[in-house]
């Protein structure tokens, strides 16, 4: 049971950075199998945000229907969700008492995706709306007259409004990929199953291995910043 | 199946609100003509395009098209829109090139690249704007940026053009090349052309039809001669003062700011004043003579330009001149009150 | 609210189990109003008490982990460090016992057993004190199965780690029907919601001994440190000592008072 | 000291939320106590972010300069700090070692509106940042040729795009409100001083009292649809 | 301080990567004046208007506003601007009311609020809009908005106002009452107008001073008779191809499409063909006759409408009429290649 780097580095505060270089470097594998998961668990759960995020931001936003003031303010309510709370309620789901516990879900890699999508949709959802709201009720039009149908039309919209369509989805893909309530609860923490970056943090930090949790955060925001270098270079084609 | 009409209008009404911008109790076009719209701002007419080309449904009433009554129903819009093709007058480009912006309705058909491609560089070519198919959108000059616009409507090659105000922001030459354009696809390939303009000698030019909006009304008169004032009444004879001493007498009941249209055809114009039933008498000299159609325009200033139509023979028989003073002569009840 | 408590406040750590029992919200007040002093109540793992104590961010700590305490007193972090009650470990698993336990098994034993039998274990994995526990059976000899060459280690699929609190591993352990080891506060707080049940227990080795320990004073002048010292010699009180030995949560007791030779 | 509500509702999962309603009906000293405290820290915190992040957001968003796209990327990389990272780097800081050790702010409101500001702030200067890149080249224009001077040019894209900067702040607002590893690093989740609602939550669940966890997630759900509804109101105005 | 001119330009250029769209040497603007430019699509009209009101700083080369040099400088800047209000093209009104768009300026001089709604009501009203004061902007029609973009300008009262085609989309009438507006505020509280158009009978009735620009260079002619084509050479003799059979000789060296204008002033008109040096003849009946200002304009249709300016006495000499054939000779040296 040999965990060489997260258990030998011990570190001042100031070399923290050094040493998360040193762990991308250093390519230890326990690193890169939390790194991993946390990659693998949190573009999947943003990916299933996004399609379903998208079409009900593009559905609030953009008609005008009575009620829809109200269900504009619940998406943004839903925003402030604790993720404990999510965990807890999806757990509810997923216990052997519960709906669906006949899966056997708990404290795999994909309970962990159910969380995260619950997280991720609202605020995908949420800033589509705001992304949408003000559009230029012309871009509709437009697409209409030139004989686009209902479908073609949101796609018109979406890529007119690609920016800032795009930067909900970051903040989607960046609050799953950062948060731990979910994680912890629904995944267990379990060494080399679902123990991914946060919650190793978490972990570090109960153990008062505050520097090597400060390191593991810098992986995470190297980590954060290369998918967003990667979604920006697919922006710009 | 009558297609006669593209369109016909029954009780059709367009409110926004409580106001009340569109009422039009019956209005037939033709197929396979050039349509044109003139009224002042405000008239009405976009709201009208708007309803022809199906983006806005009326809010009461009913649109006949080629026949078929239209139910507003989502498939119902989506198949007649296919047909009908609007440039609007704030015309938007998406924010990518002008050849993609071209590309666009062509492209939802889901047509093959090549012919898109070939397409767009036609469509570009009727604008004058060939080598303009990788630039940006954003970065168009005003009258550029409108001449995409048309472009892009002119490829998807509808049997229904809608055309709010395309000669706008364009050039003299351009204007020219554009109606050229708007002629020809209108004679060889059928296309029932529906436009506005608030140049009177364009619609002339173009126009087989040409009728006019005004207060969301439909009146039968072009729009030469419209005047807008108060109502005054003196003697129990009505009339708008445009400026001081110079009256146009109506027949108009409800007070009030009102406008007032006089067809140019009821005016008579003589190089004496004669003794008639006719109250309104004015006299100037002549500022505008020109061609229209077989016709020819008059346009006489009174202290307000008062365009009088006469035919050519007239022309010859007065025998006028530029400059030359002359008496219009024409009726109360001639002078419409929309 | 805030303000019309005591503004000179004391910030000590505790463990969760401790905090979670609700024994310190019935004793501190007292105290609070004896020496006007608002006490802060910082609940963390042991190691994070630890780390906490270390940086000099906080005046003492209540932990359960003898190896650790000694250690922090040794390298000079900590002083005067107290025993001031116990509880005990129980080792839990799903009542069909596949590793068959038995209730006087000594806790080593249990532990072979259960390795023997591939039979799922669910280890906290967080080096907290009950995780120091776990680890000391793992390598204490097993008495009546064979000696120190029988000893397995705790290693292979059936060993799993969560890396999580004590409550958080009770609920991943009776979802997977694993043995575990647990604290007796906290096995009785959730015991409602267990299908797992009590296999063994009562061995010396099981004791859990919680100990307070001030931080040293010489290190951080800004310390509290006469007031700690006022705390911890008010927590050995007998009065104290008596009210800690009769604190129930749904009828049970959680803790046993100090053992005064330890002291 | 009793906790009559927190110590004496035990419920199943169903009735949490009449539970969540009785526990706002009773007003329960303690329970008002822990709303109070979340609602006051989160509303400071959102505040001085939103002083620190749209003026960020627009400098970024509306000017041209090099680098602008890494420091775009950057701000975006900013949203996926975990929230235990910025308590345990704000601990630092904080801590009787640290810069700031003197002023004794550790375990404090304070310590919490720190930390949540630092969480906050890149929130919304991101989602700024996506509100006004796409703005019409004409408003600037448009206000410039009237007069108006930098300053005014600013608070004019403000009123503009008022309901995307709004929902920036919104989602700033839900995330500090919902969000738990800075208020237990740095608060400690001292009762009656800086236990909120999602430390409370934490506590409950630590001991096992999930319905209770839950409810007191409805709670806070319900609190964040009145500051929602608030906002609205603002904005109409 | 020299202030005859309010504009100098030396050497600007303006370039968007590497196409130059403005090359001016050498521009002086006159103050209190009604400047106008005209120009096709893509002159350069809309890049120069943005620098005039220091909404962008040139490429290259020097302004100077009213005899001092502009350094593009911030401060600096924001004084000028202050002094000069551009109402846009493709103007934009904020997504508040018609009120506070108005009022947007004022507000932002800090002025007092009734003073604010006295002036806002007072510039509606020139408009012709008083009554839609509390409507949203975006509920406008084409024309309101523009003319609410005007008034909004015109509330500032600027030293300089630049407008960028102000009567597109504008019906007649208010198309004359604006023209009134600029006329009075350039009159009464002498404002310098310099104002851009397509409708070359407005330049004519507004305008001082009519410049052109083509190419992004400034032309001396007016904007009648400019045509475009490919330069073509035949026995050494170089032409543009109108239409089949109509050539226009030039004097050009560079190959390849160009743009022409040319001056109707130097076009003479006869009733006979006349032996000269001068190699364009061309002939054709007469479509339009006007008064312009001091002259009389008339239209040839030679193939294209050709445009001359002649005096009145001239006219009067030859007799005029409309539909009479005429022949119209100019030389290739007046033919303006830009
Ligand atoms: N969304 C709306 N809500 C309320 N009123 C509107 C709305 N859109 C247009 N109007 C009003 O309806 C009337 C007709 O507008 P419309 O745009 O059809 O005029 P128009 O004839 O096209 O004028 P223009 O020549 O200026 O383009 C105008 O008075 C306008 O103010
Ligand atoms: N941002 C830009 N980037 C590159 N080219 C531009 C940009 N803006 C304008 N242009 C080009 O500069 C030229 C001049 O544009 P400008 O808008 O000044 O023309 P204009 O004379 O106002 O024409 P119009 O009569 O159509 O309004 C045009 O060819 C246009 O395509
Ligand atoms: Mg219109
Ligand atoms: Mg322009």
């Amino acid at each position: 049971m040999t965990r060489p780097i997260l258990k030998e580095i011990k570190m001042d505060f100031f070399s923290a950075i050094i040493s998360a270089l040193k762990m991308i470097v250093s390519l230890d594998p326990e690193i890169v199998q939390i790194c991993f998961i946390s990659i693998k668990v949190s573009l999947i759960s943003t990916l299933l945000a996004t399609c379903a995020g998208v079409p009900i931001g593009l559905m609030v936003g953009l008609n005008r229907f009575t009620g829809r003031r109200l269900v504009r303010t619940i998406l943004n309510t839903l925003l402030a969700l604790p993720t404990v709370v999510i965990g807890l309620f999806v757990y509810y789901l997923l216990s052997s008492q519960g709906v669906f516990g006949d899966f056997d879900l708990l404290y795999t890699q994909s309970a962990m995706v159910i969380g995260q999508f619950v997280l991720a949709t609202p605020i995908i959802a949420a800033l589509t709306v705001a992304a949408v709201e003000g559009i230029d009720p012309r871009v509709r039009l437009t697409a209409l007259t030139l004989g686009a149908n209902s479908r073609q039309v949101m796609t018109t919209i979406i890529a007119e409004k690609r920016y800032a369509i795009i930067a909900a989805i970051i903040a989607g893909f960046s609050r799953v990929f950062a948060e731990f309530g979910i994680s912890m609860i629904l995944g267990g923490n379990i060494k080399g199953i679902t123990r991914n970056i946060t919650t190793a943090i978490a972990f570090e930090t109960g153990k008062g291995e505050f520097e090597l949790a400060i390191a593991l955060g810098i992986v995470l925001l190297i980590i954060a910043f290369g998918v967003n270098l990667l979604l920006q270079l697919i922006q710009k084609k | 199946m009558n297609s006669e009409f593209i369109y016909q209008l029954t009780d059709v009404k367009k409110s926004y609100r409580e106001k009340n911008i569109l009422d039009i109790p019956d209005l037939k076009l033709r197929s396979g003509q050039i349509q044109i719209m003139v009224g002042p701002n405000g008239a009405g007419k976009t709201a009208l395009l708007n309803i022809l080309s199906f983006l806005e449904p009326p809010s009461t009433g009913q649109v006949q098209f080629l026949g078929q009554p239209v139910t507003y129903q989502n498939n119902d819009l989506a198949d007649r829109r296919q047909q009908v093709t609007l440039v609007m007058q704030n015309h938007f480009l998406f924010s990518t090139t002008v050849f993609n912006n071209v590309a666009y309705g062509l492209r939802k058909k889901g047509l093959d690249p090549t012919i898109i491609k070939e397409k767009v560089m036609t469509g570009l070519a009727l604008v004058n704007l060939s080598d303009f198919a990788d630039r940006p959108a954003a970065q168009l000059s005003g009258g550029e940026s409108k001449r995409v616009a048309l472009a892009r409507a002119l490829v998807m090659e509808p049997s229904v053009l809608c055309l709010d105000e395309p000669t706008a922001n364009i050039d003299r030459r351009h204007e020219e090349s554009i109606e050229n354009v708007i002629r020809q696809i209108n004679q060889s390939k059928g296309v029932s052309v529906i436009m506005t303009t608030h140049d009177l000698n364009q619609a002339y030019r173009l126009g087989h039809q040409i009728f006019s909006l005004v207060n969301g009304r439909i009146v039968t008169t072009s729009m030469e001669n419209v005047f807008s004032g108060e109502l005054q009444e003196t003697n129990g004879l009505k009339y708008l003062e445009l400026k001081p001493g110079l009256k146009i007498y109506v027949d108009a009941s409800h007070p009030g700011p009102i406008h007032i249209c006089i067809n140019p055809r009821y005016i008579i114009l003589s190089r004496e004043k004669f003794k008639s039933s006719a109250r309104n008498v004015l006299t100037g000299p002549i500022t505008n003579l020109a061609f229209q159609g077989n016709l020819v325009r008059i346009t006489i200033n009174v202290g307000v330009e008062l365009t009088a139509f006469i035919t050519k023979a007239s022309l010859d028989e007065l025998g006028l001149k530029l400059g030359e003073k002359i008496t219009a002569t024409f009726k109360t009840v001639s002078v419409l009150v929309p | 609210g805030e303000s019309d408590r005591p503004t000179q406040r004391l910030k000590i750590t505790t463990t969760t189990s401790v905090d979670n029992s609700g024994l310190l919200n019935i004793l501190l007040p007292a105290f609070e109003k004896e020496v006007n002093y608002r006490v802060d109540v910082i609940a963390v793992g042991t190691g994070k008490a630890l780390k906490l104590a270390k940086n000099g961010d906080i005046d003492a700590v209540i932990v359960h982990s003898p190896p650790l305490e000694e250690k922090f007193v040794a390298d000079g972090f900590g002083i005067n460090r107290r025993h001031i009650m116990s509880n005990d470990f129980f080792i839990i698993g799903p009542p069909d016992n596949p590793a068959k336990i038995e209730m006087a098994d000594p806790a080593p034993d249990a532990f072979q057993k259960i390795a023997r039998t591939k039979s799922l274990f669910l280890s906290r994995g967080d080096e907290s004190g009950t995780h120091q526990k776990e680890k000391s059976i793992w390598l204490a000899s097993p008495m009546n199965i064979g000696g120190q060459e029988a000893r397995l280690e705790p290693k292979g699929k059936w060993y799993l780690e969560c890396g999580q609190g004590m409550g958080a591993t009770l609920i991943i352990a009776n979802e997977k029907n694993a043995y575990c080891l647990v604290d007796r506060g906290t096995y009785f707080a959730y015991k409602k919601k267990l299908g797992l049940v009590i296999l063994c227990r009562g061995d010396q080795r099981l004791l859990n001994p919680y100990s307070i320990i001030a931080v040293n004073p010489a290190r951080y002048p800004e310390i509290k440190h006469e007031t700690v010292i006022k705390l911890t010699d008010w927590l050995l009180s007998p009065k104290i000592q008596k009210m800690i030995g009769e604190y129930q949560q749904d009828g049970e007791t959680l803790f046993d008072p100090a053992n005064p030779e330890r002291n």
